[in-house]
This record gives structure tokens, C-alpha cells and sequence, in this order.
């Protein structure tokens, strides 16, 4: 995949990262302002998508970039349901009700950052997980037309 | 405010005949877009940041996707003559159409009016969602504490369907046949 | 080099954004601005020596008045074709050579040029632009170098090289 | 209610492209249009007039607020409708590498 222009490629290097720290803050502060994790997590793999339109890659690239994304993407689901059953879990050493999704960390005063019981936990592993996701999706669309073009080579 | 919607809804419905009837496949799916932009805009007049945040990238990447797959495979609509039988279809779907918004308008009895909700659900989760799972965004609370198993499930479903994407694009352990 | 001018940026960014100073603010926005710039670091550009050099912000806030001041000469002058019963457009694409020699410079001005409303640049090949105008007044090269690139190339120069 | 009914009409614009177009592209935006339409339609009946978003910051314990339930739903539906959406779109790439060609009676005609 060729990349784009050098204005596009500058422009991009400017602000790739800063859209990404801004995914990063939807996520963190789900439970205080509109966002969470779908949200952030949309916005991270935007950033993503955005440097691989811009910079162009080779097959092999792209096919390492996958892989990564998508073992991202198995490890927050597995977060997930880890924390999800963190209360069955505990409850072995601990003495907490065995329900799953119970709420097993201190609730704190509702408006701070470190509020919610493990909410803020939870929103950063579906983070992960979307933002995985729509990456791996989008770059299985390009490899496979990145494939085409080199059989007509 | 309702003025407004129906505005926009008109643009909406004119983007999407657009989209299905246009000659050129690209043009037809970037006129798609304006559905999608223009629900954005419709979810913040009625007042769902949360939605319009994750339309607006989703709506994005989808058009990425999908100008990546028209620009692969072929720009042209399909030419060829209607067949007879495509009358009979028609016929029946217009038929089913009439029979949806019949079926539509008698159900509108039992919805109240719009801007009018009865929050017989609602009042539950405003008065004890911030007391009960400790956030005040209430769509967060709902989404990851009172309905944890659903997104549970949705996320598992976005791991199937990226699992068959790659499944069914990837061709290269196919290759050494 | 990169990685720590990142790192600058994306903390004010995030206390900009979080508009807080609390210590779990000030925690978490050393956290993820330092995986921000573990990923994206090395994409970063590398403007070091000339980061911290103040006189190229001041001839910046400069620029910015007579960024305006074109933009709004440019501005009456589409709305005077547009509102014109005859049209009076020639649209055409030049090929206009820069002065300037950095690309973060190349790509100011092509960015500039944009945002004037009558002229678009199309894109960058090594020296020159290449510019979709509105109206071609002239064929002379000279002429309309001057005409599009020259106000802002002077400023430009002091402000990036 | 006006307001419903152009969100139904939506519906059924994008439910004809499903049932009388014939390219699979078309097809697949007639459902995403479709899918489009349901969003907004739960988004709809979950409005209040004058209410607000449903975050409850200091200050506005008190306030109307919008049902936060509907909301989240939709949130959900939105990022699975992507998926499905680019799922749709492999299964679509990969009949037109074996056959050539989006139209779907054509394919019925060369399948066997």
C-alpha cells in the first residue's frame, strides 16, 4: 500500500498521537462524561487506521500489525469476563457473595475519577477490545487487496 | 426542535434513495453517508452524546471499508434488462410495504406521543442509578452494571464476527495449495 | 528527542482536557501520555533545536494577522465571481516552485494556500505545488508564483528555517 | 408522530433496496440503512421534551432527564451493526473473486 501525499503524511505525524491520547481520555472518564469504552475505543482504532492510510505499509507489516491486534482484542475480552468474575474468584479468600457482574471494589463518592467500583476497569478492557476489533477488521479489508495487486505484478 | 428532525429526516431518506439508486457503485456509497452523518446529528438534538461520539467514528471507518472494497472490485451497477419475474416480487414487495405502515399506524395508538415518554422504566434508573453502580454518567452505569451480561454478549459477538472476517478474507493459509 | 516532545504535549494536552489538577488527574495523564508516546514516538516529527527557539513564535503570531488579512482580501474577491452574473471564472492547475526547503515548511504553505478560499493545493513533488486556482490570471510563472506563494513564503522562512 | 412515521418510511426505503435490488453492495446498504432507522427510531421514543442528556452532574440532581436505557442499547447496536456490516462485506468480496460479478441472479443462474 502506497501512502499518501507529505502533506497528509505531516499532518498526520502531528496529530496521530493526540487523537489517540483523546480515545485514551474518553476512556478513562466514561463514567464521569459522555464516552466510555465504545466510544474511546472507536476513536483509538480511528487513530490507528488513520497512520496506515497515511503512511502506506508492505503486506508483511500489516499482517504483523494484525496478528498484534487481534491478540489485543482476545486479551480484553478475556479481562473482561476475568473482571466480571472477579467476585466469584475472590470470594474463595474473601468474603464476598458468588455472583457474577457483582460490583466488588468500593463504589467512593460518585464524580470523582476513581469512582464506580470497577467500571472504569471495565471500560478500559472493552477499550482494548473495540478498538482491536475495528483495527483488525479494517486491516483484513486492506491486506486482501494489498494481495490482489501483487499477483498482477 | 421537532421541525428541525424532520428536516433532517428528509435529507436522510433522500441520501438513502439516492444510495440505492445511483449508476455509479462509489457515489452510491458515499451518499450512504449521509444517513449516517446526518443520524449524528440527529442523536445530539436529541441529546445522546454517548451515540453521537461512537456514530461518527463508526460511520467513518464503515465508509473507509466499504470505498476500499467498491475500489477493489467493480464501480459499475448492474445494466441487464428487469425480468418478468421481477414484477411479481415487486408486486408482493409493495404489497408487504402497505401491510408494514397499516400495522405501523395502528401500533402508534399505544405509543405515547413524541417528546412525551412515560418513564414507568425510566424513573428507576434516574432516581437510583447513580446510588446504584456509583457513576453519573447513567448510560455507563447501565451499560456496564445493570445490563453487564449484554454487553457481555455484545462484545463476544464483535469477536465472532471480526473471527469470521478473517476467516472468510483470509487466504493466507490458503495460498500453498 | 521525539519521544519526550510528545510526552510534553500530550500531559498539557490531557490536563487541558481534564481541566483538573488532583493527584489522580496528574496520574493518569503521566500514564497514558507515556504510552502515547511509546506508540506513536516514533512517528512523531523531529523539530527539537527549533521547538525552543521564541523568536519563531513571535514571527508566528505575526503571520497569523497576515494569514487573515489574505484570507479576507481572497474571500471579497470569490464572492465578487460567485455573485457575478457573467461568471467570470478560469480554473486551471499551476505549478508553482517554493523557496522553501524543509517539508514541515512545504506542507504550512500548502495548508496556508488552502485555507485562502480560490486557490487549493493539489499536492507536493520535491520543489513544486501544484495549485488548482480559481482564476489563472496569468501563464508567466513568475507572476503567479509571486502571486500565490510569495506573501506567505518571507514569514515562512523565519518561521521554520 | 410525524416524526415516527418518517423514521418507519426510512425503514422501508432501505427494506426495498434489500428487496428489489440486485446487486449484493446495494443490498447490504438497504440493511445498514434499515439498521440506521431502528437506532434512531428507540432513540426517538426515549426522548423527553427539554430533557438532558443523562448525566448527573452537580447541580442537576433534579433535572429532566432523557431515558438512559434506550441509549444504552443503541450504544451496543451501533458497534455490533458494524461488524456485521463488515462481515457482510467479506462474504460480498469473496463471491465476486469466485464469480465475477455482484449480481445476485446471476450468481443463482452460474451456481452448480
Amino acid at each position: 500500500m502506497k501512502g499518501m501525499t507529505i502533506i497528509v503524511k505531516k499532518v498526520t505525524q502531528i496529530i496521530a498521537g493526540v487523537i489517540f491520547l483523546y480515545g485514551l481520555y474518553i476512556t478513562i472518564q466514561g463514567h464521569l462524561s459522555p464516552g466510555g469504552g465504545f466510544a474511546g475505543g472507536t476513536i483509538i482504532a480511528g487513530s490507528f487506521i488513520l497512520l496506515v492510510l497515511a503512511f502506506g505499509n508492505d503486506v508483511l507489516g500489516l499482517v504483523k500489525k494484525e496478528i498484534r491486534s487481534s491478540f489485543i482484542e482476545a486479551l480484553g475480552i478475556f479481562l473482561f469476563i476475568l473482571t466480571a468474575s472477579g467476585a466469584i474468584i475472590l470470594s474463595f479468600y474473601l468474603n464476598y457473595d458468588k455472583i457474577f457482574f457483582k460490583n466488588f471494589l468500593t463504589k467512593g463518592v460518585p464524580g470523582e475519577i476513581v469512582s464506580a467500583g470497577f467500571i472504569p476497569l471495565l471500560n478500559i478492557f472493552i477499550g482494548m477490545e473495540v478498538a482491536a476489533a475495528l483495527f483488525t477488521l479494517f486491516l483484513a479489508f486492506v491486506i486482501k487487496s494489498e494481495e490482489k495487486e501483487e499477483k498482477k505484478k | 426542535m421537532e421541525i428541525l428532525l424532520i428536516v433532517l429526516f428528509i435529507l436522510m431518506i433522500a441520501g438513502a434513495i439516492y444510495a440505492l439508486e445511483a449508476k455509479d457503485l462509489l457515489s452510491a456509497v458515499v451518499s450512504y453517508g449521509i444517513v449516517g452523518f446526518g443520524l449524528v446529528i440527529c442523536f445530539l438534538l436529541l441529546q445522546a452524546p454517548d451515540l453521537a461520539i461512537v456514530q461518527i467514528v463508526v460511520e467513518t471507518i464503515t465508509l473507509i471499508i466499504m470505498i476500499a472494497v467498491v475500489l477493489n472490485t467493480t464501480r459499475e451497477e448492474i445494466k441487464d434488462k428487469v425480468p418478468q419475474s421481477m414484477i411479481v416480487y415487486a408486486v408482493l414487495g409493495l404489497i408487504f410495504m402497505f401491510g408494514f405502515i397499516y400495522f405501523f399506524i395502528l401500533s402508534l395508538n399505544g405509543l405515547s406521543e413524541f417528546g412525551k415518554h412515560a418513564t414507568r422504566m425510566a424513573t428507576e434508573y434516574i432516581q437510583g442509578g447513580v446510588k446504584g453502580s456509583g457513576s453519573i454518567n447513567l448510560v455507563t452505569g447501565v451499560v456496564l452494571d445493570y445490563r453487564g451480561y449484554d454487553t457481555l454478549g455484545e462484545i463476544t459477538i464483535l469477536f465472532t464476527a471480526v473471527i469470521g472476517v478473517l476467516t472468510v478474507l483470509r487466504s493466507r493459509g490458503r495460498k500453498k495449495e | 528527542m521525539k519521544y519526550i516532545i510528545l510526552f510534553i504535549i500530550g500531559f498539557i494536552f490531557f490536563l487541558g482536557l481534564a481541566g483538573s489538577f488532583d493527584t489522580p488527574y496528574l496520574i493518569a495523564g503521566f500514564i497514558l501520555s507515556f504510552l502515547t508516546s511509546l506508540i506513536f514516538g516514533r512517528y512523531f516529527l523531529a523539530v527539537w533545536p527549533k521547538v525552543i527557539n521564541p523568536i519563531r513564535y513571535f514571527w508566528f503570531l505575526i503571520y497569523i494577522p497576515v494569514f487573515l488579512w489574505e484570507c479576507f482580501k481572497a474571500n471579497l474577491d470569490v464572492a465578487y465571481r460567485v455573485l457575478h452574473p457573467g461568471l467570470p471564472i478560469k480554473p486551471g492547475i499551476v505549478k508553482v516552485r517554493t523557496r522553501l526547503k524543509t517539508d514541515i515548511a512545504k506542507v504550512f504553505l500548502a495548508n496556508s494556500i488552502t485555507m485562502t478560499p480560490g486557490t487549493l493545493s493539489i499536492d507536493i513533488i520535491d520543489d513544486y505545488l501544484y495549485i488548482h486556482w480559481i482564476n489563472v490570471a496569468s501563464r508567466d510563472p513568475a507572476v503567479y508564483t509571486k502571486k500565490i506563494a510569495g506573501r506567505f513564503e518571507k514569514l515562512l522562512v523565519r518561521i521554520f528555517e | 408522530m410525524i416524526v415516527f412515521i418518517l423514521c418507519v418510511l426510512l425503514f422501508l426505503v432501505g427494506l426495498y433496496g434489500v428487496l428489489i435490488k440486485r446487486n449484493l453492495i446495494k443490498i447490504i446498504i438497504g440493511l445498514a440503512i434499515m439498521e440506521y432507522s431502528v437506532n434512531l427510531f428507540l432513540i426517538l421514543v426515549g426522548y423527553r421534551d427539554k430533557g438532558t442528556s443523562p448525566i448527573v452532574t452537580k447541580g442537576l440532581e433534579n433535572a429532566l432527564f432523557v431515558d438512559p436505557l434506550p441509549q444504552a442499547m443503541v450504544l451496543t447496536a451501533i458497534v455490533i451493526g458494524v461488524a456485521t456490516t463488515a462481515l457482510l462485506l467479506g462474504i460480498a468480496v469473496m463471491i465476486y473473486k469466485k464469480y465475477g460479478t455482484f449480481n445476485i441472479r446471476k450468481i443463482n443462474e452460474l451456481k452448480g
